[in-house]
């Protein structure tokens, strides 16, 4: 019964993990500049992909790495600063159209550079499952984990320790201000956008050996880790990953003891609950409107 | 509101131009059209058919053509999309006047054209899998892959001479996995086979150790049988060598292709499953007929296109064969006389299995055309 | 009889007191103002007033009816109606129909008449929009009948607002700040609204940090500080209280 | 102003509607047009909500679909006929859209659109997993739409039929929004606390635009389910969601004809960009982005304005 339940969690976990890491990354840009980026779940996607094709080349893994941590970061100010910042003052709808044009394009891009096959990478530290109380975990899972914990801390260190995180944390409180205490707000922008497409690549490369990648992976992962984020509070990091564990322990309690069938609706009806009771999100600011 | 006018003048010269642009008339051409899922959720199926027409359409016309005509190829993507299969099917009918139409990458889209070509009378040979396709048998419409009850049968029939009667299902919940479950749980009682466990994940799930948690909890449980393409299936594979379990794990032909192997890696060990010949054709008898045709398909493939060969581009090229067979056998395209022909399509030896059509069977392989190949140390090894 | 009634008003915004303990009672017929510094909580006060706030605890009462539960669009219905310091234009809309939108109480609002666009609707929209040309000529705006309120200056949105507020015919017309931001010769001529307004019957409750304006025309003066009442009278009587002056008068000084 | 571009749009789009088929040469030409056509109907009702009303929807196909698997249902399985059937849809989805609309309007922004994304998705899983009453993932034939013994046959049926219903939908989205609801919509987007103290019920304006456009969106899928003839749940898919709220962005928010552009354009494009084979999805996706950063209001708008321009300087 328990090693059960633990397994479900174990599950929920690893996928939870995988989608509080999709997470982040829109909470971040979300901070800076109030855009939902829908080609989130394409930074994912090149991460996993770069890497694992240049494995198939034969570089080592982790200058593969490092290569496609840095092809997915220019990928990202790239997009900052060719679609997003051309349109930095137009409405919400209107940019987030950009971004999902820019998913798209994305999309085609890597199925014409590389391929529309399935590729894996080999698990960072083998494929002997741990056995805990009788349930089992990869290592690899541990991997997601782990570097989703060392990642919220980073963040957490970049954003209240720096001058530059807390420059950004300003701007995303008051744009106006922060412009007059001179803070540049085209480069928290850009560094935003590098900074979750550094996210997302990370996030691309550890999952790939447990849910394998091809052009189209950003888009499932795009979906469940804006649920994660607006369920979470939108802007809030740790709301994206509280966001994300819990659509992904729901999914595998659903499927363990409703229906696998309508584990998705399950994590979807929860959603829509949480929603009608707390409108912001569970650690969104609750603002009211200054009228 | 002059803008309007201007625009939609405009849209239409666009549109007009787009569609029209390299359909000119040639007067001695063959014409196949093809839909195929080249994107979407099917694309790695799609991407192999494509290929594999293109590669011999193009082949052909270095040859000579057939009868001394050119073969043109007009392949649309309908991403996978059905309402877009339909557009398409009545592109290449109406404005492409195609000759032949080849694709349907899957059930969906397949059905979906089925609406558009059997009125309008146009031989259609579909690429995808489920037997609703020719089951009732329609006029107009063939098929090259084997069908999913087949599938499902022949790893029953498997099952059986192992001995095993209580099995748990595990599907995908998109369209070949759901129309592959429902066909296993038609024909599970023939076979003395009871479902004792029916779960389904989607196809991107990153984890299914939930529903195989389930399954390992299911009392008598002795084999697990999952029916789905894609990742989907090398996740199964790998969650269920993690939770230790030690029943024998069946797929379906939906991953009968080395790169189920290349992303399920060790797990895949031991993985018993029905493909075509085509995976395993270096280890086909001497004297079996099919061994020359695959032997030689699989060379060309894999030296074309520097990957793997997988059983799609086997129906595309079995379709493509089957096609020009019977243009012809009848001497003509005239469409009437071209279906009739394909119908009468008898002992073809293709990398799905020895084709023989008949009015009453549009399809034409039995369950002989079905190898069951186990995976031995990383690669497809005949079991039967 | 009274036409607004405060019992023992509070709000609290996360432990921090907006409003406490604030009663008073407003006179149909007369222009009320509210005054008190910044952050006193005059504009919480419009908020609870017009039900865009709930209510920690206390009581209001509308024509003796207590507005408990009642949505902004059932006390506009009641006959009460509001401008708002941070400007709350339709940008979106052209001026006239900003007003128009004021008049909707009065208008049909069925679904179904709109979607068919029946004769009745169409004459009845029809004598709206001259209404409402005539209200913003009222307002001094007859220049920008036919603008964008996109075009408009900040002056004139202010008292965009006020025509908007006025076309919903209410009994009672609440004013947040409305010289706010306007120069001398504005202030002056927002004032001239006012009493125009008044002259007409209807009850103008008012938050203004224009002194001259507010002493000038108001029959009565609510001061609080920390959402308490401080002092509460006739302008002459608000003038002497100390409180006032040490509170806000002084703090200006 | 108002109401020369009113008549004079619709009777420019009337012109268009009849000139246009002199131009098709064949059958697939009228079934590309007739799904513009459907599109354009979705899009404008969609435009109510999303441009007018200023609230946003990622949900519709999955009403969509309900539409037409409410008619491939009633009239496979129950035998009714096409036409209650279709009513009795587009009532089942206005109620549903009415239960769901009343909590999920009270959200905002982003929370709304994760909001109808979530309905629009369990609609779409519900689909595909009653696979005894759908059909499942590989879908459900739909018998062809009649109406006392007449029967909607061929592509150029359809066209006609279809072209009847736009303009009349174009009518009656002109007529909401020079209208006494029509403005309260727009206040709503304007200022919904603006709107709420001058007597404008907005939550209920919300419900009921959600409502009407969710209606919109059914009885055109249950049309488009007669005249493909089969369908499968993927036309309630979340792409399909994205792709209508892109064609009314794309045209231009709040303007009636600009999601009859939209609608128009995005549903040709993969048509003409068939060529570019393999980089259709990068073309596509790149004139998305072009269009957004170059003309952020919308085509239509865009347009206009440079006539109004071009106008104010003669």
């Amino acid at each position: 019964m328990f090693a059960e339940l633990l397994q479900y969690l174990f599950a929920g976990l690893t996928s939870g993990a995988i989608y509080a890491l999709a997470g982040l990354g829109f909470a971040i840009i979300y901070n800076a500049s109030h855009v939902i980026n829908f080609a989130q779940g394409e930074f994912i996607m090149i991460g996993g992909m770069a890497t694992s094709m240049m494995v198939a080349a034969g570089l080592p893994l982790p200058l593969a790495i490092a290569l496609a941590v840095v092809v997915t970061m220019m990928v990202g100010v790239a997009l900052e600063k060719f679609a997003i910042e051309p349109a930095r003052n137009s409405d919400v709808v209107t940019i987030i159209i950009i971004t999902i044009g820019a998913s798209i394009f994305l999309r085609g891009l890597a199925q014409v550079v590389w391929d529309k096959e399935f590729h894996s990478l080999p698990a960072f530290s083998g494929e002997t499952p741990i056995n805990v109380a009788g349930a089992t975990l990869m290592p690899q899972s541990i991997w997601v984990v782990g570097i989703s914990v060392l990642v919220i801390v980073a963040l957490w260190w970049f954003f209240n320790r720096t001058l530059f995180g807390k420059a950004m944390l300003a701007t995303s409180f008051n744009r106006l201000a922060a412009q007059l205490m001179g803070i540049g707000v085209k480069k928290v922008l850009m560094v935003s956008f590098a900074l979750s497409a550094l996210l997302g690549a990370v996030g691309g490369i550890v999952v790939t050996p447990i849910t394998f990648t091809n052009y189209e992976a950003g888009i499932m992962l795009g979906l469940k880790g804006f649920s994660a984020a607006v369920l979470g509070g939108l802007g809030n990091g740790l709301g994206a990953i509280v966001g994300g564990l819990v659509v992904g322990i729901a999914e595998a309690l659903a499927s363990g003891y409703l229906s696998s069938a309508y584990k998705d609706a399950v994590a979807f009806v929860i959603i829509l609950f949480v929603l009608f009771f707390l409108p912001n999100g569970l650690f969104g600011k609750k603002g009211t409107d200054r009228v | 509101m002059r803008s309007l006018v201007k625009w939609g003048v405009a849209a239409c010269a666009v549109f007009a131009a787009g569609t029209f642009a390299g359909t000119a008339q040639a007067a001695d051409t063959i014409k196949i059209g093809a839909f195929l899922s080249v994107t979407g959720p099917a694309s790695f199926l799609g991407e192999p058919e494509k290929k594999t027409l293109e590669m011999y359409v193009d082949r052909l016309n270095k040859d000579g053509g057939v009868r001394g005509k050119k073969v043109e190829l007009i392949h649309y993507d309908d991403a996978g999309a059905p309402d877009k299969a339909v557009t398409f099917a009545k592109r290449l009918i109406q404005n492409d006047n195609v000759d032949i139409i080849i694709g349907g990458t899957t059930t969906g889209t397949s059905m979906a054209a089925i609406k558009v070509v059997e009125p309008a009378g146009v031989p259609f040979i579909s690429l995808a899998g489920g037997i609703d396709i020719i089951d009732p048998v329609k006029k107009w419409v063939f098929k090259t892959p084997h069908t999913d009850r087949m599938a499902a049968e022949k790893v029953f029939l498997d099952m059986k001479k192992k001995g095993i009667s209580k099995v748990a299902m595990i599907s995908e919940d998109a369209g070949f996995g759901k129309s592959g479950h429902d066909q296993s749980l038609k024909v599970a009682p023939i076979y003395g086979i009871q479902i004792v466990a029916d779960e389904v994940y989607s196809p991107k799930d990153p984890d299914v150790t939930a529903q195989l948690t389930k399954i390992k909890n299911t009392a008598g449980v002795q084999a697990v049988f999952n029916f789905g393409f894609g990742q989907g299936p090398a996740i199964v594979t790998k969650n269920f060598k993690q939770l230790g379990m030690s029943v024998p794990l069946y797929q379906s032909h939906g991953v009968a292709s080395k790169d189920f192997i290349k992303l399920a890696g060790e797990a895949a060990e031991g993985i018993r499953l029905p493909a075509a010949g085509l995976v395993v054709a270096e280890q086909l008898g001497a004297t079996d007929p099919q061994k020359p045709v695959v032997t030689a398909f699989k060379k060309e493939y894999e030296a074309a296109f520097k990957s793997d060969v997988s059983t799609f581009a086997g129906h595309a090229y079995d379709g493509l064969q089957i096609a020009l067979a019977a243009i012809l056998r009848a001497g003509s395209t005239d469409k009437e006389k071209v279906r009739a022909e394909i119908e009468k399509t008898s002992g073809y030896v293709g990398t799905g299995g020895l084709v023989s059509m008949s009015p009453e069977d549009h399809m034409g392989l039995s369950l002989s055309a079905f190898r069951m190949v186990e995976v031995k140390k990383g690669d497809w090894v005949l079991a039967d | 009889m009274s036409l607004l009634k405060v019992e023992g008003l509070s709000k609290e915004f996360g432990g921090i007191h907006a409003i406490e303990d604030l009663s008073f009672t407003i006179n149909p017929g007369t222009i009320h103002s509210i005054i008190g510094p910044n952050g006193a909580g005059k504009t919480t006060l419009f908020n609870l007033i017009t039900a865009v706030y709930t209510p920690s605890c206390g009581k209001i009462l509308f024509d003796d009816k207590d507005i408990a539960g009642k949505k902004p669009y059932e006390l506009a219905a009641m006959g009460m109606s509001r401008t708002f310091q941070n400007l709350q234009i339709f940008f979106n809309m052209p001026a006239i129909e900003n007003v128009m939108v004021g008049h909707h109480l009065h208008l049909n609002r069925r679904f179904l008449p709109s979607f068919l666009r029946l004769p009745s609707v169409i004459r009845k929209d029809r004598e709206c929009r001259d209404y409402c040309a005539s209200l913003m000529e009222f307002v001094g705006l007859a220049k920008y009948v036919t603008a964008d309120a996109a075009q408009m200056p900040y002056g004139a949105l202010k008292r965009l607002e006020i025509a908007r507020a006025l076309a919903a015919k209410p009994r009672l017309l609440l004013l947040d700040e409305p010289a706010a931001g306007l120069n001398a010769t504005e202030s002056r001529e927002i004032d001239e609204v006012i009493k125009k307004v008044a002259q007409t019957g209807v009850t103008v409750v008012l938050v203004e940090h224009d002194m001259k304006m507010v002493m000038g025309i108001s029959d009565a003066i609510l001061a609080i500080d920390y959402g308490r009442k401080l002092a509460e009278g006739t302008p002459a009587e608000v003038r002497a209280n100390p409180d006032v002056v040490a509170a806000y008068l002084g703090a200006h000084a | 102003m108002w109401k020369t571009a009113r008549i004079g749009g619709l009777a420019a789009l009337a012109t268009i509607l009849a000139l246009a088929p002199l131009g098709f040469p064949n059958a697939y030409f009228y079934d590309v047009a007739v799904k513009a056509l459907f599109n354009a109907v979705v899009c404008v009702g969609l435009n109510l909500l999303i441009g007018y009303a200023g609230q946003i929807s990622l949900g519709h196909a999955g009403f969509f679909a309900l539409g037409a698997y409410g008619s491939a249902i009633l009239t496979s399985t129950y035998k009714v006929a096409p036409l209650p059937a279709m009513l009795i849809s587009a009532a089942a989805v206005g109620l549903l859209a009415y239960l769901v609309g009343r909590p999920i309007l009270k959200l905002k922004g982003h929370y709304l659109a994760m909001a109808t994304l979530g309905i629009g998705i369990i609609i779409h899983i519900v689909l595909k997993t009653e696979a005894r009453i759908t059909g499942g993932p590989d879908g459900m034939s739909v018998d062809p739409f009649s109406l006392m013994g007449f029967t909607m046959m061929g592509d150029r049926m359809w066209y006609w039929a279809a072209a009847g219903l736009l303009v009349l939908t174009v009518w009656l989205s002109l007529n909401l929004i020079d209208s006494p609801v029509g403005r309260a919509l727009r206040a709503v987007h304007g200022s919904e606390v603006g709107a709420e103290v001058v007597g404008v019920d907005t939550s209920s304006y919300k419900v009921m635009v959600f409502v009407v456009s969710a209606v919109f969106a059914s009885l055109v899928g249950s049309l488009f389910a007669h005249k493909d003839g089969f369908i499968t749940p993927d036309i309630g898919s979340f792409f399909r969601s994205v792709e209508f709220v892109v064609m009314v962005v794309l045209g231009g928010m709040a303007s009636t004809f600009g999601s009859v552009i939209g609608a128009v354009i995005l549903t040709l494009l993969p048509q003409v960009l068939t060529f570019v084979e393999d980089y259709e999805a990068m073309v596509l996706g790149g004139i998305m982005m072009g269009m957004m950063i170059f003309l952020p209001k919308g085509l239509l708008p865009a347009v206009v304005s440079q006539f109004r321009k071009r106008g104010a300087a003669r």
